[in-house]
């Protein structure tokens, strides 16, 4: 405790010197969220000089070890260091999918040598990471999938082609399930490769989505050459890291998702019934819909209720595991309903996609509720997840 | 009378059935979203008019063929299947029904033959609220000289863009929410007040918002009864929602036939994904869903010829269920596709569109179980 | 015509001479229905009088050949005698399992003689029949049955047990399929017997369901002999028979279903409504549950309107198959949903099982709720009306 | 607070489970069918008595032991689990409570000790109508010398026939509707013109409906304030709903491990039915469905202990969610045995009973989604 108190000290100290004030606070400089990578910009130079400072001291990955870019930081001490920079309005803002899940990956299965190197330009926000999972013909099927890499001395060939690559067209690198073994049955002939974006062969083509253009991409490999190095964890097992990072994934959908399920929405679900029922207050006149609103809100209070229940457990020691998918599944699923009567209710302005007389948050609505379609689709269809929980969780027999 | 298709009709639908593969692909829909005009491909509209469908539900003597709604549903159902855009619903059955129903001998003379023959386009404009409530009409016609000024804003009204005439429901006694006091007129869009804000909604098809600020019109523009406009209203709506219904209808079933091909082809874990049990499952309740739907807008078209007693009633239930259909078939069709259900390049999304924006037009199912309670008395 | 109304006079003149007068019009003597059978009782004498003038000219079942106890009449008369019934009010009462599903297949299946046997027992109402078909064991997979039927000389020696065996305590013969190759794949071991339920070694004991007592039983063969003669179609065939007898039970509860979707209860649901929540008239005050009652109502028109398109469509020589699949299940599912609604509505009555405080009708309410959840089972469950509908409507591939 | 059990609950949940392991077994709820006493077994509800568990939620100087909702949870969802009948959310929750809430020392002092203990049962005699709405009272509390006289007709009185008092909900003025003008009060059935008809429920627990002829009763007998006895009646109406979603969390989830367990063993077609893709999807989505049930009913009750702002709203969130999650497993549980599930020998069909009841009790879904927008203001 006294370690901690010390601990907080120096981080206050530090924080005082270090912070520009215009990091700090409301109208601070800082952007919401900073992705990495050889494209990142910087609205405020003294954005990234903050930022320069955080990595410096390990602390845009607290938590992990010093040899990895980290801080080295315990629990606790990771939590001091929180609340103080809470405590002055700042904040560590490096977010990607390599720092959510190829990290957690790399930790487990990567040789000291690839952790050193990756793990190090992950912290230092040098490198934005992309995943090449799904192909065309391999969707809930996953380990189905026929992106070859074929052994060429100290290199590997990739040829194939992989399907909703999010922000594949802007990011550095690209962590890849490709096929080393036709022969093995499916799940033992895959390996996990890390591939530079910048790499020969390789060209990325944007999906346009139902609700317009989206971060997706589909990327094409030509012929790419691929150090054998870059291999993570052993030939032809790279299921094994593959299931590792779709339970993060699954984890990471579950405990961010607070925002597909309408919270971050503009206006609440109940102020927009309000306005398009011109119905300032009182009760709701039109029946049906308040109930279908009561539901979805009495819906929404049972599900967050589940996730503090989850967290309490987890607390208490009992990690998550195959519950994530029920998680993903729900959430999805009401994220969709809330959206549908969002958009039901917004009524004419939100059936209108171009013209002079509609207001841009009624579009918003829409794009917002037909995007919300990919939400039961993609990360795991709720049709995987709903055999997960039969399988992992109640113990139903395969089929 | 019979739900089967009459040996007629069966002509009718195969006609129907040619047109549409012989002159339309679905991804013509995808080019209407740059158009700038009348938002419909022309040609097929003059096409439409040579087979003669937009005389179908019309008198002989104004040009028409003096058939029913079971005919035009014919049509519709392979249009809504084809995916096909054409003011048919907005002209014939809104615009040219109100005429039809409560129109002068005069309005008539005037405008149904051109009706039929497609030389003009009509609608009707009766929304102002966020959603569908015929009776929340704010809008206002007072008496001026020997005619009427009318004051207000219409929204959503299909094909407003494109019409050379419009319907507008006006309040000439009574307060919003009120069934009396409301009174139609026939209002063209180049008379001097009238402003049109065109729309591409989300599905391709085009709507309009209309503005009518100090807008003069004669005595002569009244159609129907000063203050009883509802008695027209609500039978025109009524066949318009069960128009509506019948290319819903098509669309539903292209969705279904589309996807139960994609579960028959379409390869996971070495099997077909159809023959998962539950996905086969969840498409035979959603093929009994079709069915229903199916049923009740063959019998609610039929009905309406018939003059039924019930017809109302049984309009409200049939775009209620086809309104709930849509939506599960749009949900299904989706997610059965997975991944590629949700690219703009697939038509599953498309369909799923077009279905949405019909689930709202003419009142939603919320819309027509109240409407069907009040019918009923309760 | 001309012929039709010399047959329309004919029958006239026959009603007059033959009918009591007490057996016409409101009031009459007759019962609603007769199941026929050796413990067959009449309320009246006029009224058994009445039914063996009808025995005596195959009116019981008009349509049927004169050899096998029926009138011969084409469907055209058949009306005409109907009407002229109608007309007077009077009625020719039989009805049974023997008349609406044992017929039939016996028709397709049975030897001349067998026909003129029992087709004529059935006509004349002097054989009530029951169906031996589930098992304890075989439910859903009803051609896994286990009764076994082995051959013994000109007889078979059965031994087993049956379940949900309508009236077994009541009925005069069973029709059962019994195991007669235990070595054969499951569906071609199988045999259709007939048997008398007088046979020694036979038992009955009825079933208590939820909704307490019922006419199911359990039927129990213990070394029970049936002669060869009394097998219908080749041994190891039965499954035939079986296949074309579920298709007539289906169109049958399709057919019939009125009564258990709620039509033939005594208040409608909307009485029950008004009563319960005490509003006479005008807008039902319970907006939940008046939207409910809506979809109810719509829901049975929709239905009501998909069976009239079903029949219109087999008057134009379109014949019923698997479709009857989606009668069975929608209308089991509705007619639960209705029974559902009807007990909540019914409210704080409806829950009481046995009191001195208690209307009877409220009582019936909650037994045939009870006894409705039985519907989406009994005569293949709604999975596997749901499995007929993807496997032979749509034609999706199997498991 | 957290959303797990402390280490004590562990111990009382222990404890509840051997209680019930020890003491009973499903059958011989049908037993009780046939019970024209007390209907429920009397052995029983000394030892729950010995066990402290009718003195969890009182404060120590009437004989209890100051714990609360999240302690009585914990032993009700056991007891629900194994469909033990005992008198606890009439006696502690809905009597017991009314008069920890709103009784004066007196009272409290006359009954509280007499609870704890088990040597009274009390009961709230508050529904009029078909379906429960508190507020919908004409039974009618007239001053009458130093006291009132009651008149009207309570039903569905839990455990009504074997309450050695009942505290009724009477009209003292207003209508019919009216929150305000109820008044509560503490009656003993001996009291002249009070007449309690024993109804057996369909799940095999007793209810009474309960007639007052010009039933007299001091002003002593007044539970919290004249005419505003709708803010007791809110909170023992609020924390009713909460204690029977224990109970009825103890069957769902029974319901779901008796099912799941079937699914397991049960063969057709040469493969285990819990193999079949349509039911383990099915399985799967009411899994969910029971744990949210299982989040909310926890929440609630500690909400209920911290006296936190929401904690009415959470109680009809949690009294819709059980309601329909018990209708659910009552429903699944049944479809998913097949043919047995409707026999009255197996013990499924026992759990969909008390489910139901439990459902219609203290307000049904569509009743506290209702309450619950009015609560929220819409």
């Amino acid at each position: 405790m006294a370690d901690l108190e010390t601990f907080r000290a120096e981080v206050r100290q530090w924080l005082g010197e270090t912070c520009p004030p215009n990091c700090q606070g409301k109208g601070s400089v800082l952007p919401d969220m900073v992705w990495g990578g050889r494209r990142q910009t910087w609205g405020h130079p003294d954005a990234k000089l903050w930022f320069d400072r955080l990595v410096e001291k390990g602390y845009t990955v607290p938590t992990w070890p010093k040899d990895y870019g980290g801080a080295g930081l315990s629990p606790a001490e990771n939590k001091v260091l929180q609340e103080e920079m809470a405590r002055i309005g700042t904040r560590s803002m490096l977010f990607n999918f390599g720092i959510a899940m190829l990290a957690p990956a790399l930790m487990e299965f990567a040789t000291e040598e690839q952790k050193r190197l990756h793990l190090t330009r992950i912290a230092r926000g040098e490198i934005r990471w992309c995943q090449g999972y799904s192909e065309p013909g391999a969707g809930s099927d996953l380990a189905s999938l026929r992106t070859r890499a074929v052994r060429d001395g100290d290199d590997y060939v990739v040829n194939g082609q992989k399907i909703w690559t999010s922000d594949a067209n802007v990011s550095d690198w690209i962590f890849c399930l490709v096929r080393t073994d036709p022969a093995a049955p499916k799940h033992l002939g895959i390996s996990f490769l890390l591939i530079d974006m910048e790499s020969p062969g390789i060209s990325t083509s944007p999906i346009e989505l139902i609700s317009g253009s989206s971060p997706f991409c589909q990327t094409f490999f030509d012929n790419v050459r691929v150090p054998v190095s870059q291999r993570v964890h052993t030939e032809n097992r790279g299921w094994d890291v593959a299931k590792a990072l779709l339970l993060h994934e699954r984890t990471m959908l579950a405990d961010g998702g607070r925002g597909s399920a309408g919270g971050s929405a503009r206006r609440s679900l109940l102020q927009v019934a309000r306005e398009t029922m011109a119905a300032p207050e009182g009760r709701l006149p039109d029946a049906a819909t308040r109930d279908e609103l009561v539901q979805w809100e009495m819906d929404r209070v049972c599900y967050e209720a589940t996730l503090k229940r989850t967290m309490d457990a987890a607390k208490a020691g009992k990690g998550m595991g195959p519950e994530g998918s029920m998680f993903k599944l729900y959430l999805s699923e009401m994220g969709q309903r809330g959206a549908d009567l969002r958009q039901r209710m917004a009524g004419h302005e939100a059936l209108v996609w171009t013209g002079d007389d509609c207001p841009d948050e009624e579009r918003q609505i829409t794009r917002e509720w037909l995007y919300g379609k990919a939400s039961t689709i993609l990360g795991g269809t709720s049709e995987i997840q709903l055999n997960i929980i039969s399988k992992r969780v109640l113990g139903l027999p395969g089929d | 009378m019979s739900l089967i298709l009459n040996e007629e009709q069966v002509q009718l639908q195969d006609s129907a059935k040619a047109f549409v593969a012989d002159n339309w692909a679905v991804g013509e829909l995808r080019k209407l979203r740059k158009d700038t005009g009348k938002g419909y491909p022309e040609a097929l509209w003059r096409k439409a008019a040579e087979l003669g469908w937009l005389a179908i539900p019309f008198p002989e003597e104004y040009g028409g063929l003096g058939l029913g709604f079971a005919e035009l549903g014919v049509v519709l159902e392979e249009l809504g299947r084809g995916l096909v855009v054409l003011p048919i619903v907005s002209s014939v059955v809104l615009g040219g029904g109100a005429l039809r129903l409560g129109g002068t001998d005069a309005q008539k003379q005037t405008w149904l033959p051109k009706v039929c023959d497609g030389s003009a386009v009509l609608t009707l404009a009766c929304q102002e609220t966020s959603r569908h409530d015929p009776y929340a009409v704010r809008s206002t016609a007072t008496p001026a000289g020997d005619g009427y000024v009318l004051k207000g804003r219409k929204v959503l009204v299909p094909d407003g863009h494109a019409a050379d005439a419009v319907v507008v429901v006006a309040r000439t006694s009574g307060a919003a929410g009120d069934r009396s006091g409301l009174t139609l007129f026939i209002v063209e869009p180049a008379t001097p007040g009238v402003k049109v804000h065109r729309n591409l909604l989300l599905d391709s098809r085009v709507a309009a918002n209309i503005d009518l600020q100090d807008v003069r019109v004669g005595a002569d523009a009244v159609v129907g009864k000063v203050d009883q406009g509802a008695d027209v209203l609500d039978q025109v709506l009524a066949e318009a929602a069960a128009a509506l219904s019948a290319d819903m209808l098509g669309g539903i079933q292209q969705t279904f036939d589309i996807t139960l091909e994609y579960l028959k082809v379409r390869e996971q874990f070495g099997a077909k994904i159809g023959s998962f049990q539950g996905l086969k499952h969840r498409a035979a309740r959603w093929f009994c869903e079709k069915e229903l739907s199916k049923s009740i807008v063959l019998q609610t078209l039929r009905a309406l010829d018939d003059k039924a007693d019930n017809a109302l009633q049984l309009a409200s239930v049939c775009k209620a269920r086809l309104s709930d259909t849509a939506r599960l078939s749009g949900k299904e069709g989706i997610q059965m596709h997975g991944g590629i259900g949700v690219t703009d390049e697939h038509d599953i999304g498309l369909y799923m569109k077009r279905g949405r924006v019909s689930e709202m037009l003419f009142g939603d199912a919320a819309f027509h179980r109240n409407r069907f309670a009040e019918l009923r008395g309760y």
